[in-house]
């Protein structure tokens, strides 16, 4: 409607109470439950495996500018780093967006520097900022899998067509691959190359779990809320319409 | 040997394809479809439409190089597709809409306003001179001291999206909610004339949209339900749906891609070549 | 104050403006018939003269509103007697086009429910002449004795979709007659509006034209019903003469108003003439859609001997309602529209900017160390300079000619007076030769990724790829002219052998219920990112002001 | 073959064989069904119908709205659905005006060769039958609310610069509520908020003609009716130009016509390579666990 009606205004006023609230307690400190994504159970796995064949760790930031994403990505980076460093391994990072460049090395050195492993490995050859044409930056990376056979990678952010370069590389070298995308198209293409797949809100997810960012993670739990109103509404509204066949009452409520 | 027998195979076909190149240009004078084509885009002359041909195909194998290797070539090509796409949108940008949808009906508000005084439409249109203003202020981000003022445009365009995204998202939502109230056993009344098995069939086709509905909600369920039994189940349930969704999704990009690949090979022979029917 | 402050107050204070714009209405306050007034019908009921007529607060939101006649004047009563109800979805979007009849049963308001389908015949019966109505679903009409209502023909199986009516009750027997939308009048009539049956063929086909009337109506004359249907100022009535009607045509006198089109609107004795009072739809000087200063009122005097009409007389009875207040947010957003558009069109220039520094950049510092001592950006073995300015500069000097040239053709030969000239030519030439083959071409290159990608890495390893791979093939095979001719050689019978209703079912059952969900997700999503920029909560936006 | 592929059995060689094999079997099936135009049976989706449907009982006082903001890469599929809709509306006399946008000015190019073609082969008169306005900047819903409200105020010119108010066809055209039907055609049918701020406000019917990648996303909403007709891919352009044809209105074969039955092929071969590859790999792991038994 051009205007709001009555239902939406009680909407509006209901999932931003949600939202709002969860926020305003996650700042103040209660402790949020968030349940672990499978996906991402097996990021420890996959830096182990590649540590014992010595082979190197590739995480890939997508095609996101200074957003949302590229901050959930960047906190699943850290735990990575953290991770790679205490078995003292490289990760590598390729880029796409200049200012992610600058957001990603300061995250790199922290993760080495909280394992005291700070001069280990250089970030020139580590973090390298390749191009932000979609088929350079595919063929660039494939060509860096290749000859450095990378044992893990990880593909986290928004990505275009160049995905399918990505994991078609990752799985000829034999890595163990984990992919979390917001971007639903580019989903089958992961989902049959890797070895595990998180997709859609499970990215956020994602994001909140490892850097239990008060914001992020309490929208998260009013999100929560809100879909499980609209998951009530949908079945109570199913089963009016099977028993009152001839007027559809909740329908009609809604959008009076 | 192997890297030689390929350089071969690939100088062979290139040598034909300008073979057939060449003849089809001998040809082209007479083939009535060209001259339609000449007619259609209003080119000068034929020459002028196999020249434009000629470049078209040479972009299009130039894009195609990059395939097996980036090579100057292809650059030459992508700097000038980005010079045309580039200026392009720039001059449009320029003429229809700053130039005739913001300074004319300015310019005209104000000979308006001389002429016979204000009114309050007028008004309106020479306040519109504040937006330019603002549109100046992005340029700020070229100097380091006043790089924040460059953001207060971004800001007002954020804060805008902001606002409206409410009468976005739940105007689409509300219908999205009601369409899901699905008859699940639909009498009489609701499919009149229709034989008990067609009605069967539509009630079972309704509860399989619902149920998928119900379960892919559930399955993107982060903060509670870990342990309760139904919320697990549903979500294996709707994880087999979003594979079927994600299955359609990959179906139908390949059916994009490909009609792509096929109009520029139905270029390269129809229009280039000659070869086959335009 | 900060400045990331500053640029958060700019971002609510706009931000607020249009979440109020769309939380508030438009206006409020002022009677629920401040916008238009129309449709008037007339009754008499026990001894008292009634007119119902049709109030709108919003543009096609109808109310039926009543008016007593006591001592010579018109007096309107303070709520509406009748609008659409919470749970009847036959007038979901408002109620017109009433027409009121006194039968024994109580006073019965038959109107037009509108709704998202067409409309609906519906009709209301009231005990105390017509201050409040109880609503009794719609009238009911059958060719074959089968009196049910269906969701999608609520009516019953009439013939054509109804676009106006007349009904009259005369002894003991229900009379409703159907103007539908191909111009055709029909019949029906029956003991009670539940239970109508329609005549079999059309009463009046032949003589209307291919236009829509302004108003049609019936009422009884000497114990026959005699049909009003007007077009403009041409009026026809038909009685009825034996088993068919003859129609009579007359033209109604111009008024004292400006282009005052006259509409019948039920019928009341005025001693001299017969008064066809009111409109069903309304008239009066101002031309229909001007909200706000309509008037309802109307005359056509017609002599009761041989037709010729006598002058009319124009009196006004019911002026719209008390007007609301405007809440004055809504003016605002054309202005808001104009100037956010203009704002976002200074920003597509940086991008342009941005290129032309970038590629000056690397032209002016090849042609700083032109004869520099050989540098690890020079080709191996010391190649001549000119060969290094160009590997290095020379692409860069590519891309600012051909913004250059384009910017100038596509500025001088965008229009079409531009026909011939050669800015035109040349500019259809680059856009031709160039932008447009290599756009696809790009577009189209990922093809061959896709297909080398299919052969080697999309393998069945687990259930989950077992069933994408299925949906995805049903998909692609469903949707090809392939699909089609494989599904010729299956019988028709074996539905799930037959790839393209498979795929259709796959894709707008299944994947439409899994998308949905996701969809949803997202909204709520979107919700919950632009709560957090509205309010301030969200800093990775502003990450890099200070 | 080099040394290291001979001693692999003959799955594993099918498996992992070269690339260029399939490009070159793929360009092979390409250019033989592209010389030789097979004649296909066009598939007949529901929503195509749907569409054709509604143009064909449109009220002809009204204007239908089209959204032209295709690109050069999906030329092959929008732009058999952009000229098969022209041409119905050309033969039903209905008036349309053509919105186009400056974040996609190639949209605007090619609607106007598209548009021009047309016309002068039905002999309709631009700025009598049809108008393109000049191109509009997409700021989201806030644009969609200011043209929605009034055209001649936001617009102001066409595309030749023409005031709007001089343009005969566009007296009666003021505001959405004299539009009878907006149709969008696009990459992306969702790219602009045309069912936030103008279907669900107004009750303007939407009717998108869309790529194949983003056809898949339309099902909910052509579900809940907030779009009224779908045209996917150059299959869908395909049907609409059967459609089209058998009515009479224009005796050439569309775009999509010659793209779909070309694609058929090229489908086949990918979904025949997919199967193999995964027969191949299953037959290899078979070999596999025989030999170690």
């Amino acid at each position: 409607m051009d205007h709001a009606t009555l239902p939406i205004i009680i909407f509006i006023l209901l999932f931003s109470g949600f939202i709002i609230t969860m926020i305003m307690l996650t700042k103040r400190g209660k402790e949020v439950f968030l349940r672990p994504i499978n996906g991402l159970k097996v990021i420890d796995d996959a830096i182990g495996r590649a540590a014992e064949e010595d082979r190197p760790i590739m995480f890939n930031l997508g095609f996101d500018d200074l957003s949302v994403n590229l901050f959930c990505s960047l906190a699943v980076m850290g735990y990575v780093v953290r991770k790679a460093a205490k078995l003292s391994m490289p990760v590598y990072v390729p880029l796409a967006q200049p200012l992610a460049y600058a957001m990603a090395e300061e995250f790199w050195k922290d993760g080495y520097a909280a394992m005291g492993k700070e001069g280990m490995f250089a970030v020139e050859d580590c973090l390298r900022y390749m191009s932000s044409n979609q088929s350079a930056l595919g063929a660039g990376i494939a060509g860096w899998i290749k000859r450095d056979h990378v044992g893990a990678n990880f593909m986290f952010g928004t990505y275009g067509f160049e995905s399918m370069m990505l994991a078609e590389a990752g799985q000829q070298a034999g890595a163990f691959q984990i992919a979390c995308t917001p971007s639903f198209y580019q989903v089958p293409f992961f989902m049959v190359s890797c070895d595990y797949t998180v997709f859609g809100e499970e990215f956020y997810a994602a994001g909140a779990y490892f850097n239990r960012d008060p914001v992020l993670t309490g929208s998260l739990v009013g999100q929560d809320y809100s879909k499980l109103v609209l998951l009530i509404l949908i079945v109570l509204g199913s089963l009016l319409l099977t028993i009152f066949q001839k007027t559809d009452y909740l329908r009609l409520l809604l959008q009076w | 040997m192997q890297k030689s027998k390929g350089k071969i195979f690939w100088i062979v076909l290139g040598v034909l394809v300008l073979a057939i190149a060449v003849w089809g240009e001998f040809r082209a004078g007479s083939i009535p479809q060209v001259a339609a084509r000449v007619k259609d885009l209003d080119l000068p002359n034929l020459g002028v439409y196999r020249l434009q041909t000629w470049i078209a195909a040479l972009s299009c194998i130039a894009v195609y190089s990059f395939l097996f290797k980036e090579n100057p070539f292809y650059r030459f090509f992508e700097h000038a597709l980005l010079g045309c796409a580039t200026g392009y949108s720039c001059a449009v940008v320029m003429r229809q809409n700053l130039y005739s949808q913001w300074l004319v009906p300015i310019k005209k508000a104000i000979v308006n306003v001389a002429q016979n005084g204000w009114t309050s439409s007028d008004a309106a249109t020479i306040a519109l001179i504040l937006a330019g203003v603002i549109g100046l202020l992005w340029y700020f981000q070229y100097s380091k001291k006043y790089f924040w003022v460059s953001r207060i445009a971004m800001c007002i365009s954020l804060g805008a999206g902001a606002g409206l995204a409410f009468k976005d998202t739940f105007n689409q939502l509300i219908p999205q909610i009601t369409g899901t109230f699905k008859n699940v056993c639909p009498s009489e009344y609701v499919m009149p004339g229709a034989t008990l098995m067609e009605r069967f069939y539509m009630g079972c086709e309704n509860f399989i949209f619902v149920i998928g509905t119900v379960s892919v909600l559930m399955y993107f369920f982060f903060a509670f339900g870990n342990k309760n039994p139904i919320v697990k189940g549903s979500s294996k349930i709707g994880r087999w749906y979003l594979m079927i969704a994600l299955g359609a999704f990959f179906g139908n990009t390949f059916m994009s891609r490909l009609s792509a690949l096929i109009e520029r090979v139905h270029f390269l022979m129809a229009e280039w070549l000659l070869i086959s029917q335009m | 104050m900060s400045k990331r402050n500053i640029l958060k107050i700019i971002a609510f204070v706009v931000g607020l403006y249009f979440f109020l714009e769309y939380i508030l209405p438009e206006k409020v306050g002022g009677e629920f018939d401040s916008y238009e007034v129309g449709c008037p019908v007339t009754v008499e009921r026990s001894g008292k003269k009634l007119q119902f007529y049709v109030g709108n607060y919003y543009k096609g939101r109808g109310i039926i509103g009543r008016m007593v006649k006591s001592s010579g004047k018109w007096v309107k009563d303070a709520k509406p007697c009748l609008q659409r109800s919470l749970f009847l979805k036959f007038d979901q979007y408002g109620l017109t086009e009433p027409d009121a009849v006194s039968a024994p049963e109580g006073l019965t308001l038959l109107y037009l429910g509108q709704n998202e389908k067409e409309p609906v015949l519906c009709y209301a019966v009231s005990e105390d002449d017509g201050q409040t109505f109880r609503k009794k679903g719609p009238v009911v009409i059958s060719t074959n004795e089968v009196f049910k209502t269906f969701e999608n023909a609520p009516n019953g199986q009439i013939p054509d979709r109804i676009k106006s009516f007349a009904a009259d009750f005369r002894n003991g027997l229900w009379e409703v007659y159907l103007f539908t939308m191909t111009y055709r009048v029909w019949r029906a009539e029956g003991p009670d509006l539940k239970h109508l049956s329609l005549e079999a063929a059309p009463i009046v086909s032949s003589t209307l034209t291919e236009k829509s009337p302004n108003s049609f109506d019936v009422y009884s004359e000497g114990g026959q019903p005699v049909l009003v249907y007007v077009m403009d100022r041409e009026i026809l009535e038909f009685r009825r003469s034996g088993n068919d009607w003859e129609s009579k045509s007359w033209k109604a006198p111009k008024g004292n108003g400006t282009n005052d089109t006259v509409y019948a609107g039920g019928r009341m004795d005025v001693g001299e003439g017969v008064l066809y009072l009111g409109t069903k739809k309304m008239q009066k000087g101002r031309p229909i859609d001007s909200p706000y200063e309509t008037q309802l009122a109307s005359v056509a005097l017609r002599d009761r001997g041989d037709g010729t009409p006598l002058a009319p007389e124009m009196s006004v009875y019911k002026k719209v309602g008390a007007s609301p207040r405007p809440t004055y947010l809504s003016y605002g957003t054309e202005w808001a529209g104009k100037f956010l558009t203009v704002v976002g069109s200074f920003a597509i220039f940086i991008a342009m900017i941005n290129l032309m520094l970038f590629h000056g950049k690397k032209i002016y510092q090849s042609a700083l160390n032109y004869n520099a001592p050989a540098g690890e950006d020079k080709l191996p073995g010391g190649g001549a300079p000119m060969r290094n300015f160009i590997k290095n500069a020379g692409y860069s000097a590519v891309f600012l000619i051909f913004l250059a040239v384009m910017i100038v053709c596509a500025w001088k030969g965008q229009t079409d007076e531009a026909k011939g000239t050669v800015w035109k030519t040349s500019f259809d030439f680059l856009f031709n030769a160039i932008q447009l083959p290599m756009g696809s071409a790009v577009f189209s290159m990922i093809t061959f990724y896709m297909i080398s990608a299919a052969y080697r890495s999309f393998k069945v390893r687990s259930l989950e790829a077992g069933f994408l791979m299925a949906a995805a093939i049903v998909c692609m095979v469903g949707q090809m002219p392939i699909g089609e001719l494989l599904a010729s050689l299956v019988p028709e019978s074996w539905k799930l052998l037959q790839l393209p209703w498979l795929s259709g079912k796959l894709l707008s059952v299944l994947n439409a219920a899994a998308y949905r969900a996701v969809l949803i997700g997202t909204l709520i999503g979107s919700v919950a990112i632009s709560l957090r920029i509205w309010l301030g909560l969200d800093n990775s936006v502003y990450s890099s002001v200070d | 073959m080099t040394e290291e592929n001979k001693n692999r059995s003959f799955w594993d060689r099918v498996q992992f064989c070269d690339p260029r094999i399939l490009y070159a079997l793929f360009a092979v099936v390409v250019i033989v069904f592209e010389m030789v135009q097979v004649k296909m049976p066009v598939p007949n989706p529901v929503w195509v119908g749907k569409l054709y449907d509604r143009i064909e009982n449109l009220p002809p006082d009204k204007a239908v709205l089209i959204d032209c903001d295709y690109g050069a890469g999906n030329r092959g599929e929008c732009e058999g659905q952009f000229k098969a809709v022209i041409q119905h509306l050309f033969s039903r006399n209905i008036k349309f005006m053509v919105v186009t946008w400056t974040t996609n000015v190639e949209g605007q190019k090619l609607g106007r060769q598209v548009l021009d073609e047309v016309a002068k082969k039905m002999n309709k008169v631009d700025g009598e039958d049809y108008v393109m306005f000049q191109a509009i900047v997409n700021a989201g819903g806030v644009t969609l609310q200011s043209l929605a409200k009034d055209i001649h105020g936001f617009v102001v010119k066409d595309i030749n610069g023409r005031d709007l108010g001089d343009i005969p066809m566009m007296k009666n055209f003021r505001t959405i509520a004299d539009v009878s039907l907006i149709y969008r055609v696009a990459y992306s049918w969702g790219g602009v908020p045309w069912i936030g701020f103008v279907q669900s406000v107004y009750g303007t019917p939407l009717a998108a003609g869309s790529a194949g990648i983003e056809s898949s996303t339309a099902y909910p909403y052509l579900d809940s009716g907030q779009l009224c007709g779908l045209l996917a891919g150059a299959a869908g352009a395909a049907a609409y130009e059967k459609r089209v044809m058998e009515a009479g209105i224009t005796p050439e074969t569309g775009i999509g016509t010659k793209t779909v039955s070309v694609q058929s092929f090229a489908t086949l071969f990918v979904v025949v390579s997919i199967l193999i590859s995964n027969f191949a790999m299953f037959m290899s792991k078979w070999q596999g666990k025989r030999a170690r038994t």
